[in-house]
């Protein structure tokens, strides 16, 4: 069992990415977001992703520098926020978005890593949100039928990771990398700290090794602050 | 009291809609100044939608942490008790009604309790991120906003003419000029506060829904 | 905020539970179970419950206490093991069971905690288990429509917790106690440990305080074994 | 070799399914002896549905911890690199294709792939426990069975008649006469080997499911 790899690089060459496929990639804003694979995912050069992500980064970090080397075909974000460079490219036509609200992308994303095949959910009822999809009373609430997601790859940061793949999140990094470990066909982890196997403790391991295929401690983080606010 | 900014009476209201041991979700904007305004000795605890309960006040300069912000992206603190989770798990807690109290903003709320406020007209659309979760899932959904829009528009509808974000799910309405709680059964709204330098003539003028009058003694704010 | 109360009776009567409510009880056989809290409900006298548990407990120990008592009149569970006053019952008409495959039970009650007002599972499709349920295929598989689980109350067993109400379980104990505290309308937590607000490391706590409704150090701990096995 | 019983022979064949990195389910009984012949050098990872990833041997007396068991009740150990989570993340990673390979006792499997294990005719019925979730989710499904019941009956069948714990859901069967792999298109079972001292006559004889011969080189077991 030999998952740890060299650099972000080493594990994409071991994936084998094609042009056109779904990377999920974890994070919240920049918080927590997998710098190092996004980098090397941009130098990997694969083009018409459709990229699932809470967010798309800034113009300069993040996922805003996979929209600047045109690389994304569609998004599927609940927010989008202030980038610009995405807005171009929406407006051109370049770039598809489907918004998601987040907590029915969460939950699509935890239902495509536990094996639902869809969920009923109160969320979006009697908005644009719905439309197209199956709608129902149960109980007498209103739900709207929402379906998983999976895709070809994962790619989330945690803050500690040992050889076997167990990962510890840190703070609210956590976010949406512990749904989206468990959705790729293929999940590939960035640790900021690497451990030997058995130095975690059992009961506090967030993201079990089942669901890690490959991992690297990254080269530099950066963890740039999108709104840095203080006392 | 005159002083204050009119941002501020209105956190201060919506301060009143606390109660002891509530997990509360604040949104961006107004609804975040209400963490100023818990009554002394009342432990209410912030949830942040990205994965924190019990958001502290923002950090001093030296304890920024870029890995621990608000669904707003702000730096922030925690406080003692604190919680992280993933964000499944955080909208499992909105959604399955755990939060007690939502206080988030709208750009139109509808006499029958719809809310929208994620599409500005004219404007990119940026998404909704949890703002239609925690409007469907929060056991009180409280809306704080200005009475009308830039151009005196009344801003409470009779129906929203905007895309909506829920859907009969807001139970109050805060605005600078008055309260409403929303009659779900009767659709309508009932005016419950307003502010006394207004007549209820000059709250009819602005507002375009539906509502009936049963004022209650102001509450201070 | 005051959800501490001194013993599992003063937490009980503090909830006012009726006869025929619906109770959801965390533990994997006698692994992790409230036994404090089962103790006090046998106390309480209550009849009539709908209990859900994985399992039924063993004649004098854990769920066991309340079949003895006729407290219970329906199960809803995934495997009852060896209770032969389980079965006697049972074959007496006595008591009601509903057999839920673990997996959808685990899920059923995950969804009453998170709001999903429904889900498909391919798990049980072709079986008994789906007799009367609604089937679909989705992306050419076969699916099962399950409904979440809620209850009036919800009895959990944690190792330690704060005055807050935030959980660490311990081991294999955690089981169903981490989905059921999240499914009660009212949750009752008991501890071995409980310690002061602060205490624990925000990081690792299972079940955010949130979930819990009160909580109490438990007044004694047999932690009993069904299957003492060695090497 | 002739020495070993015919449970001790089953677990090293079925063992002889198990790759490098694999994590695996091991059901009650027979699968469980499995874990004895995980091969020198190769690291499996054994899951118990109650919570825990990295099941270690059976603990020394004074190990015994009453939390930590496996999901036959029976206390165990976990080795280094263990996690534990809930009963709900558990099956999340059984239903959603995470476990390799899991291995399971049948009362009865057909040509199809279906199987029946959970209601024993006429006895009480326990319940499923997890097995259902585990023959609908692992990515492979091994049954480790006797090939005839005790009245002789062959236990490999055209149809199942006992209730079904899943459908269309076995990859491979392991008997002490046989294996075959199951061809879910043909909907017919494929001998791929056999005990050298039995004729495939007397494998037909013993077998009621419809199969066609493929042998390979039997796996020394």
């Amino acid at each position: 069992m030999k998952k740890v790899v060299q650099s972000a690089a080493e594990a994409l060459a071991k994936v084998g990415l094609n042009d056109g496929a779904t990377v999920l990639v974890g994070g919240f804003g920049l918080c927590g977001i997998p710098e190092n694979l996004i980098l090397a995912l941009r130098e990997l050069g694969v083009k018409n992703l459709t990229v699932v992500s809470n967010n798309a980064g800034i113009d300069d970090f993040g996922l805003g520098l996979l929209l600047q080397t045109r690389q994304i075909r569609k998004m599927v974000s609940s927010y989008v926020g202030e980038n610009k460079l995405f807005e171009r490219q929406y407006l051109d036509g370049e770039l598809e978005v489907e918004f998601v609200p987040q907590g029915t992308l969460a939950e699509r994303i935890r239902a495509g890593g536990a094996g639902i095949g869809g969920f009923y959910t109160p969320t979006g009822y009697g908005t644009p949100v719905a439309e197209g999809k199956e709608t129902r009373e149960i109980d007498g609430k209103m739900y709207v039928l929402e379906k998983p997601i999976t895709g070809e790859l994962a790619l989330v940061k945690a803050h500690i990771g040992d050889t076997h793949g167990n990962l510890l999140y840190r703070k609210t990094a956590r976010n949406f990398n512990q749904p989206i470990a468990t959705a790729g066909k293929i999940t590939i982890a960035e640790v900021e700290q690497l451990v030997p196997v058995g130095d975690l403790d059992p009961d506090q391991i967030h993201t079990p090794s089942i669901f890690v295929n490959y991992l690297l401690k990254g080269a530099h983080y950066e963890k740039r602050i999108e709104q840095r606010t203080t006392r | 009291m005159k002083n204050e900014s009119s941002r501020e009476r209105l956190a201060k209201r919506a301060a009143l809609e606390l109660q002891d041991g509530y997990y509360v979700n604040l949104g961006i904007g107004i609804p975040t100044l209400v963490a100023n305004y818990v009554p002394e000795g009342m432990t209410v605890v912030l949830h942040s939608e990205n994965g924190l309960l019990g958001i502290g006040p923002f950090p001093e300069d030296g304890e920024v942490d870029a890995d621990l912000i608000n669904a707003g992206k702000q730096t922030v603190t925690a406080l003692p008790g604190a919680s992280y989770f993933d964000s499944a798990s955080s909208f499992g807690m909105i959604r399955g009604g755990h939060i007690n109290l939502a206080i988030l903003g709208a750009l139109e709320v509808s006499q029958a309790g719809d809310i929208a406020n994620w599409m500005v007209p004219g404007k990119m659309v940026k998404g909704m991120g949890g703002a239609m979760d925690l409007v469907a899932g929060a056991q009180r959904v409280v809306v704080v906003m200005t009475h009308n829009d830039k151009s005196g528009a009344s801003k409470l509808l009779p129906e929203c003419t905007l895309p909506l974000t829920g859907k009969r799910c807001i139970d109050l309405i805060i605005t600078e000029k008055a309260v409403f709680e929303v009659d779900k059964q009767a659709q309508e709204l009932v005016l419950i506060e307003k502010d006394p330098e207004l007549s209820l003539e000059a709250i009819q003028a602005c507002t375009a829904a539906k509502y009936r009058v049963a004022l209650r003694e102001p509450v201070s704010a």
